[in-house]
């Protein structure tokens, strides 16, 4: 069981008090009328999923209830870093960890 | 007194006879034994038959990595466990064993023909054969090898037995209780650190148990053994003992197995059997020591033939000597100790035979005070005696040449391979292993985890060293806490420390495919198996196990793993590290299901919900359904109704008069702020601007996909509130979605959700009398101005209410919903109201019959995940003038705006004969299979209001299709039915103008 | 290629086994292949065994970054079914199904197949409604499906618990008697061995880092480990990472990897008949012919490619196995282990043509992809052969993400694969 | 509402309380003061954190989220309602949304460390969280070293009894 830590409540806890919720900065089109059908496909279905850093969305979901981004190593697992919605993509360029 | 117990020796209770029954014998043992110890000193060594050709065996070591003693374990009924290690499982009164896989008996077993023709049973035979011919294989072979394969039987009964789980957080873990993890807790606990202690076994100690020959500190071992558990005591550190760290997952989650109850005479009622310990530590330190090797040489699995070290501790610990003449066959130099403790308790040695020509001078001197022949520079090349060994057959090796054999006459062989460090926990972290060329083993490299691993687990011998890397460890881990710690000097005095070498097979004159030489002891693999696999092409050591089947028995390659890879890297010409090890998986030991299932089981297994008005359907007869996490009143049966009966009869009513309905379980969500109408535009399909306060409307929610979702009625309570409901199911998905929009996508919206569900009962009533039964008890509301569609605040039966007029049946409706602490009242007193007008309680069931009659739909039911908006026949629920909605772009995708989508529509059956749920829809029914389908009947009910049975379905272009006929093709023949609205009652409305 | 029999076995048995040869060789790279698949697991091998089986295309490279069937397909727990609801599923693991029936004898090596049914159990009224509709569905597909009472259901599964006070009662079953298990090493091993008898080279421990491409776009190779391998044609089969692999061709794909993990009891002797499928509790069973229960889990909620998978699940997996079946509580979890899965939006797979020419992938399968094999495998091959889809894979597209056309089995069932 | 008997000699004691006035209030943090000052309570900003007087208690419970126990729910609501124009937010009753267990006694953390994952010992004494117990999302108010509050949602509540029965029971056999 990972442990998170929630940017809005500023404590590490436990992975059964949260959701994950998906790839993060994939940001819903102001106007989707205005995408083409591959863009919207781009959109809805294609994903990064990275192997190494992935930047994905969480919930906590039995706490704050606030979603957040965090940063995560899919091959160890091990976050990154976590950080509230609405806030850019952290450089980590530092943090990179190998695999 | 069993004849090979030695009077007031070892850590058993002399004092304390417990008798037990192994295969029907009854035998004594001692408070403190277990059954393999017990077994031991009545002269028993025959315990199992192996799992491939049924040999047999006796113990070869003396805890949790026992590959063969396995036994079957009972109390009384449901209470039989199979596998159950003999070496594990303590004595308690009135244990009832039996042996495994054999039959008839242990002693003369049938299955053992298989090793006659063990020549036949090479690694992966079964690949090889049993294809011809092809029917054979279900009919035949398979059940064969299934009945030959599987060592104990399942348990029958259900289990009565309870489990449970804790949840732990401390600062450092140590795992492993002997020297090294002592060691470490003793520093740790003095820097005020959290620490807890765990240990496998009945009581701390490890090796110190074995060997109680030391001086620590100045003190006997067992001596410090003991003060040092009590300042742990006294340091507030948590010592479990018959706890097993099972598996160590990310960040330091350890999971820990302990067993509270199996070793007690009578538990007391209501204790759990076992409790999951899920411990998450800041620190964790590995102290698990290492296991000994047995060696690889033809007959090296007959009953006598044990593990040098764990004949040392069956007399240490528990005052019993394996045999009164042991041989020792050893490559290590720690096996001399166990021959001198032997001896020095009355054992003859038959001999110390070392494969190696040079031995350290004090052990030679040592055993030849002793008496002791040292045959050095001496292989074993084969063992006699049918169900416990009689000999050994022992030659000189000079360079590699081996010389005449001799018989030595022995009643146990005592072997040691060396020793491996056990590092199953630190690989299920995945940290790295590197191969250590002069010990031949594995030992701990780059960590993945805030851990330290002490003692034997790096490789380490003899007391002085693992104590002094305890310490170090230990230190280590507080400094990490970063709290601070004082060193611990813990000087050693008469040590044994040792070394040796290893082997793969051992040399031997007879022809290798002749020998019978196990590396895998459960599982029957022996080295030539091994060898075969890498004759057939198996080059990476996790191909060579899934040929062999070796390091998959129980043992989990405890025993096997270290010598397979020899023998399979010998073979392939490489360094062991170039053919890899096989990564350890947890549990570390095998774990009851019931310790990972804890307390979800039974009730308990998963919540269900149940409404404020559950008790009155309770009370009144209802038959539930579970819906979602709910379990709701599906139909109330008169006394002789059955479900068809009670329904329509529920419907009638309804339809005559009036009915209520516990609405309860549908989601509400409360959507409040300046922004909310502009939030609802956004998210719903509908158009929210002009919905007047007062008023509601039918929502519709799309995924991003464009397929529906989710629907519900939402009232406007004022111009900033909406009083949103959803389907029973989609309550918290919808919540989540609509935070998800808010919090992520419109921030800057001023709209906040907040969860209603249950601070609202909700009590449907509909009919044509619902007005007049409920108009007296309501206050506050215009009823000139409360039409059909309407939404206030007000009271209800003398109760605070939100009152919304609506229809889900298509007669005169309304939803009452009042505080849930006032649910049951509001029930009761609408029943009491409602008795002059024969008011009906009706259930989910009749729900969907009446709705299904005036096509309203059933999200998840006419509608699965792929259904548009047009597709159900709800375009006029889409606000056309809004820029965007969520899911609007989806609609216009290619295939979603492409003739010959499925489409709702109605069906009626030509015979009038109630169609089936799910069935199939062809437009012809003569074509061969597969056939064509066109869609499927989504819901299907006896329509008591209108005599016949109707049916709704989605088909290929439906829509344009009004007023065909369709087949429906069943086993007892195909069913013609006409394509209708789905509307099938009161088309107009008439009923709700009321 | 040694044929193997009884006799055979007999013969060697009597000379110690001596004279048994390798069953494929471990090949180097040569410097060019006419289709170069990535990913040796049975999928990838049976693409290549069918490539030169039925359509004579022999200068084939398998190449795996660790050891052949070292992933998904010694992995999983071996259930192999195909009553899907879609005619484009049933199809395809109808076909697969098919190929499974004969795999034996065609590889001439034991794959146990088993076809001891498949049983789906139904916990309540939204359960029966779906699984009625399999069952018609499939009964036009001539796929054989049929529906059990709970009683009918005990007769066949006698440990199952039926008690109408379980939290989950059963309330019937579905249940397709041609379906099963097969023994997951032996159809890689069965299917390299073939491939290799047939000139295909098997290349292990030598990652794929990156698909080229020439200048007008088409595959002209892939880089590796051991150097460049110049390819008319590449087939990426790398299930969990498929999308990394096909990220480097520039083609980005709608697929998400979890862990998924399972695990088997200590072995006993034969008390589980079947194969027991229950989506509403997630618990998948059966019995190995080693006597193991074998267990399945569903997959962690986040991404991941650390096969590690967490705790909580595993206890509510095997919660979710003690509830359908009590009398197993005292039974013990011998081992416990994680794969990776490929999940796509409708959780159906990507099988065929990719925009990129010269570039096919065989991707997607979620939990389901063992028992789609050698059907995934025989298309593959023949899409790679003639370059175009072959009836039963077309619907299997990456275009269905733009157009909508999805095969959302999951969300018209509820049923996971 | 069923109330167990007091048994001192019990390792928890578990008591379901009376309902009180509770309501969600959500309101943007630069907004926060205009509410505190018209519900006369203070609002922490620090998740977790509580606040009390005169029989009123505030919870944050998220950046813009606070649980508010009061006697009587008429008067806040009113007192809001009138700041709304300026300071617009949503102050929603949820009386009967949970019912409130209170839990006591010498083994009170053991019973929550049954079925609660995170470290509720390191919950310091008059602070709260939202957190999980079991499957059920509950909210936490540690008002001693042994002494919590447990806000349950009321279809939640049997389930969450079931499970605590269970360890008492537990608790009871000292294993």
């Amino acid at each position: 069981m990972l442990l998170i830590h929630c940017p809005y409540c500023d404590e590490t806890l436990p992975e059964l008090e949260f959701a994950y919720a998906g790839e993060a900065h994939i940001a819903r089109p102001v106007d989707p009328s205005a995408l083409s059908d591959e863009e919207w496909r781009d959109f809805l279905f294609i994903r990064t999923n990275a192997r190494g850093t992935h930047f994905e969305r969480w919930r906590h979901i039995h706490g704050c209830a606030r979603f957040f981004n965090a940063a995560r190593d899919t091959v160890t697992d091990r976050f990154l870093v976590t950080y509230k919605a609405g806030e850019s993509r952290p450089d980590l360029t530092v943090k990179e960890s190998a695999e | 007194m069993s004849r090979y117990r030695i009077p007031g020796h070892g850590r058993v209770d002399h004092g304390a006879p417990v008798s037990f029954i192994f295969d029907g014998k009854t035998y004594q043992g001692l408070r403190g034994d277990t059954v393999a110890s017990a077994l031991l000193a009545n002269g028993v060594h025959l315990m199992g038959r192996s799992f491939k050709y049924h040999r047999p065996r006796g113990t070869v070591t003396a805890g949790s990595e026992e590959p063969n003693a396995l036994i079957g374990t009972s109390r009384g009924p449901g209470r039989f466990e199979p596998n159950t290690r003999a070496t594990v499982q303590e004595l308690r009164k009135g244990l009832v064993t039996e042996s495994q896989n054999k039959w008839p008996r242990l002693s003369f077993d049938i299955g053992a023909i298989n090793d006659r023709a063990y020549m036949l049973f090479s690694a992966g035979f079964y690949y090889k054969t049993f294809m011809w011919p092809k029917s054979f294989w279900d009919k035949v072979y398979e059940p064969f090898i299934r009945s030959a394969a599987g060592l104990g039987k399942s348990p029958t009964e259900n289990d009565p037995d309870r489990y449970a789980a804790r949840y732990l957080h401390t600062d450092l873990l140590i795992v492993g209780g002997g020297p090294a993890g002592i060691a470490s807790a003793l520093v740790a606990a003095k820097s005020g650190a959290r620490v807890v202690l765990v240990d496998e076994n009945p009581e701390m100690g490890g090796a110190l148990l074995s060997d109680p020959s030391v001086m620590i500190d100045g003190a006997p071992a067992w001596e410090w053994l003991d003060t040092s558990l009590t300042e742990l005591r006294a340091a507030g550190v948590r010592l479990m003992t018959r706890t097993t760290a099972i598996g160590y997952y990310h960040q330091n989650f350890v999971g820990l197995c302990e067993r509270l109850t199996d070793h007690l005479d009578t538990p007391p009622a209501d204790a759990p059997r076992e409790r999951m310990w899920r411990v998450r530590a800041d620190q964790v330190v590995l102290a698990q020591g290492a296991l000994e090797k047995p060696l690889v040489f033809d007959g090296n699995d007959r009953p006598g033939v044990m593990l040098a070290g764990s004949a040392q501790t069956y007399l240490n610990r528990y005052g019993v000597r394996v045999g009164d003449n042991p041989a020792v066959l050893t490559c290590h130099d720690s096996a001399y100790h166990a021959a001198f403790d032997l001896a020095d308790a009355g054992s003859r040695i038959a001999a110390i035979i070392d494969t190696r020509r040079d031995v350290r001078p004090d052990l030679t001197d040592a055993a030849a005070q002793r008496g002791i022949r040292v045959m050095q520079g001496h292989t074993a090349t084969g063992t006699k005696g049918r169900l416990r060994i009689k000999s050994v057959r022992v030659n000189p090796v000079q360079d590699d040449a081996v010389g005449k054999p001799v018989e030595i006459a022995c009643d146990a062989l005592l072997m040691s391979g060396g020793w491996t460090p056990s590092l199953h926990l630190f690989s299920h972290t995945k940290g790295s292993l590197a191969w250590d060329a002069d010990s031949n083993t594995f030992l701990p490299d780059r960590r993945t985890e805030a851990c330290q691993i002490a003692g034997a687990g790096r490789g380490l011998w003899g007391f002085g060293p693992v104590l002094e890397d305890g310490v170090n460890a230990g230190l280590a881990a507080i400094e990490a806490l970063s709290r601070s710690g004082n060193p611990r000097d813990l000087p050693v005095q008469n040590d044994r420390l040792g070394t040796g070498v290893s082997h793969t097979e051992l040399p031997t004159d007879l022809s290798a495919g002749k020998a019978k030489a196990f590396v895998d002891f459960q599982n029957d693999v022996t080295a030539k198996d091994l060898r075969l696999a890498v004759r057939e092409g198996m080059r990476s050591i996790e191909h060579v196990k899934r040929y062999t089947t070796n390091g998959m028995a129980t043992d989990q390659g405890k025993m096997s793993n270290i010598n397979g890879l020899m023998i399979a890297a010998d073979a392939l010409a490489k360094q062991p590290p170039q053919v890899g090890l096989t990564t350890f998986r947890p549990p570390y030991t095998p774990t009851s299901f019931g310790a990972f299932a804890g307390y979800l089981r039974g009730q308990t297994f998963q919540l269900t919900r149940t409404t404020p008005i559950d008790p009155w359907a309770e009370a009144n007869g209802a038959v539930f359904e579970p819906v979602a996490q709910w379990r709701r009143g599906w139909y109330f049966p008169k006394p002789g109704e059955d479900m068809h009966a009670a329904v329509a009869r529920e419907c009638r009513a309804t339809r005559a008069s009036v009915g209520i309905f516990d609405a309860s379980t549908l989601g509400k969500i409360e959507v409040a702020g300046p922004d909310a109408v502009e939030f609802m535009n956004r998210m719903y399909t509908n158009p929210w601007t002009k919905l007047a306060p007062g008023r509601c409307r039918y929502g519709l929610l799309l995924g991003e996909d464009g397929f529906i979702r989710d629907d519900g009625v939402i009232g406007r309570l004022s111009s900033d509130l909406f009083h949103v409901t959803t389907t029973t199911g989609g309550a918290a998905r919808v919540l989540n979605m609509m935070e998800d929009y808010l919090q992520t996508e419109w921030p800057d919206l001023n709209v906040w959700l907040t969860s209603t569900t249950e601070q609202w009962a909700t009590v449907a009533l509909n009919g044509p009398n619902a007005l007049a039964l409920l108009k007296p008890l309501v206050e506050g509301v215009d009823w000139d101005d409360f039409p059909h569609m309407s939404v206030a605040e007000c009271s209800v039966a003398g109760l605070p209410a939100r009152l919304f007029r609506l229809s889900f049946t298509g007669e005169v409706g309304f939803e009452v919903n009042v505080p849930a602490r006032h649910g049951l009242a509001l029930w009761t007193a609408l029943i009491e109201a409602g008795k002059p007008y024969d008011i009906c309680p009706y259930g989910t069931e009749a729900m969907h019959v009446l709705r299904a009659e005036k096509g309203y739909i059933i999200v998840g039911q006419d509608t699965d995940g792929t259904v548009t908006p047009q597709d159900a026949g709800l375009d006029w629920a889409i606000g056309k003038a809004k820029p965007d909605f969520v899911g609007k772009r989806s609609l216009s995708r290619p295939d979603i705006v492409a003739k010959g989508r499925k489409q709702l529509v109605g069906l009626l059956t030509e015979d009038g004969s109630k169609l089936e749920e799910g069935a199939q829809i062809v437009l012809d029914p003569n074509q061969p299979l597969p056939m064509k389908m066109v869609g499927h009947v989504t819901s299907s009910y006896d329509s008591a209001a209108l005599g016949h049975p109707i049916a709704m379905a989605v088909i290929e272009g439906g829509h344009d299709r009004m007023g065909e006929v369709v087949h429906i093709p069943m086993p007892d023949g195909v069913r013609r039915a006409r394509i209708t609205s789905t509307v099938f009652y009161d088309p107009t409305g008439e009923r709700l103008k009321a | 290629m040694t044929h193997f029999s009884a006799m055979s076995l007999l013969k060697n048995a009597l000379t110690g086994h001596k004279n048994w040869r390798e069953q494929w060789p471990d090949s180097q790279p040569k410097a060019e292949y006419d289709v170069v698949i990535v990913g040796a697991g049975g999928h990838g091998l049976g693409a290549a065994y069918y490539l030169a089986k039925e359509h004579g295309i022999t200068n084939v490279a398998v190449i795996d970054k660790g050891w052949l069937g070292g992933g998904n397909t010694g992995r999983n727990t071996t259930i192999i079914r195909s009553n899907y609801l879609y005619d484009e599923s049933a199809r395809l693991f109808d076909h697969a199904l098919d190929l499974w029936d004969n795999l034996s004898q065609e590889l001439n090596y034991n794959v146990m197949y088993s076809k001891r049914g498949v049983m789906m159990l139904a916990h309540n009224v939204h359960d029966v409604q779906s699984f009625q509709r399999h069952i018609h569905a499939n009964r036009l597909n001539g796929v054989d499906n049929r529906w059990l009472t709970k009683e009918e259901a005990k007769a066949f599964c006698p440990p199952l618990n039926i008690s109408p006070d379980a939290r989950y009662p059963v309330m019937g079953a579905a249940l397709q008697m041609r379906a099963g298990t097969a023994r997951h090493d032996a159809v890689a091993w069965g299917y390299a061995r073939a491939a290799a008898a047939r000139g295909v080279d098997i290349i292990q421990n030598c990652p794929v880092t990156s698909i080229r491409r020439g200048p007008d776009g088409a595959v002209i190779g892939v880089e590796t480990a051991k150097g460049f391998i110049r390819a008319k044609k590449v087939a990426v089969s790398a299930a969990g990472h498929t999308s990394v692999v096909m990220d480097t061709a520039g083609v980005r794909m709608p697929l998400e990897s979890y862990p998924l993990q399972a695990l088997v009891s200590e072995p006993v002797k034969p008390i589980f008949p079947c194969v027991v499928m229950s989506n509403t509790v997630h618990a998948y069973i059966s019995q190995s012919d080693k006597g193991e229960l074998v267990i399945g889990s569903g997959t962690d909620q986040y991404t991941s490619y650390s096969q590690r998978g967490g705790l909580p699940l595993i206890e509510h997996t095997v919660a979710a196995i003690c509830e359908v079946f009590p009398i197993f509580t005292r039974m013990r979890m011998l081992r416990k282990w994680g794969g990776i899965v490929d999940v796509t939006p409708d959780r159906s797979a990507i099988l065929g043509k990719t925009p990129v020419k010269g570039l096919y992938v065989n991707c997607g399968w979620g939990t389901g992809g063992f028992k789609a094999t050698p059907g995934a495998a025989h298309t593959l091959a023949w899409t790679v052969a003639k370059d175009e889809p072959h009836p039963i894979n077309a619907p299997f597209t990456l275009e269905r993400f733009t157009t909508g056309r999805l095969i959302d089995e999951a969300a018209a069932a509820a049923v996971a694969h | 509402m069923t109330t167990q008997k007091h048994d001192f000699a019990a390792p928890v004691q578990i008591e379901e309380l009376a309902p009180a006035a509770r309501l969600s209030l959500r309101v943007r943090p630069d907004h926060r003061a205009v509410l505190a000052d018209a519900l006369g309570l203070d609002l922490p900003a620090r998740i977790g954190d509580r606040a009390a007087s005169d029989g009123r208690e505030a919870l944050c419970l998220g950046p813009d989220e606070w649980l508010i126990l009061a006697p009587e729910a008429a008067d806040l609501i009113a007192a809001a309602a009138a700041v709304y124009p300026t300071a617009p937010h949503s102050l929603t009753e949820i009386s009967d949304r949970e019912i409130t267990l209170h839990l006591s006694g010498p083994s009170v953390l053991d019973l929550l460390a049954t079925c609660c994952p995170r470290d509720v010992g390191a919950l310091a004494v008059g602070r709260g969280c939202r957190t999980v117990f079991d499957s059920a999302t509950v909210t936490l108010w540690r008002d001693g070293p042994a002494v919590f509050r447990m806000d349950v949602w009321r279809s939640f509540l049997p389930h969450v009894r079931n499970l605590m029965a269970l360890a008492e029971a537990e608790l009871a056999t000292g294993l």
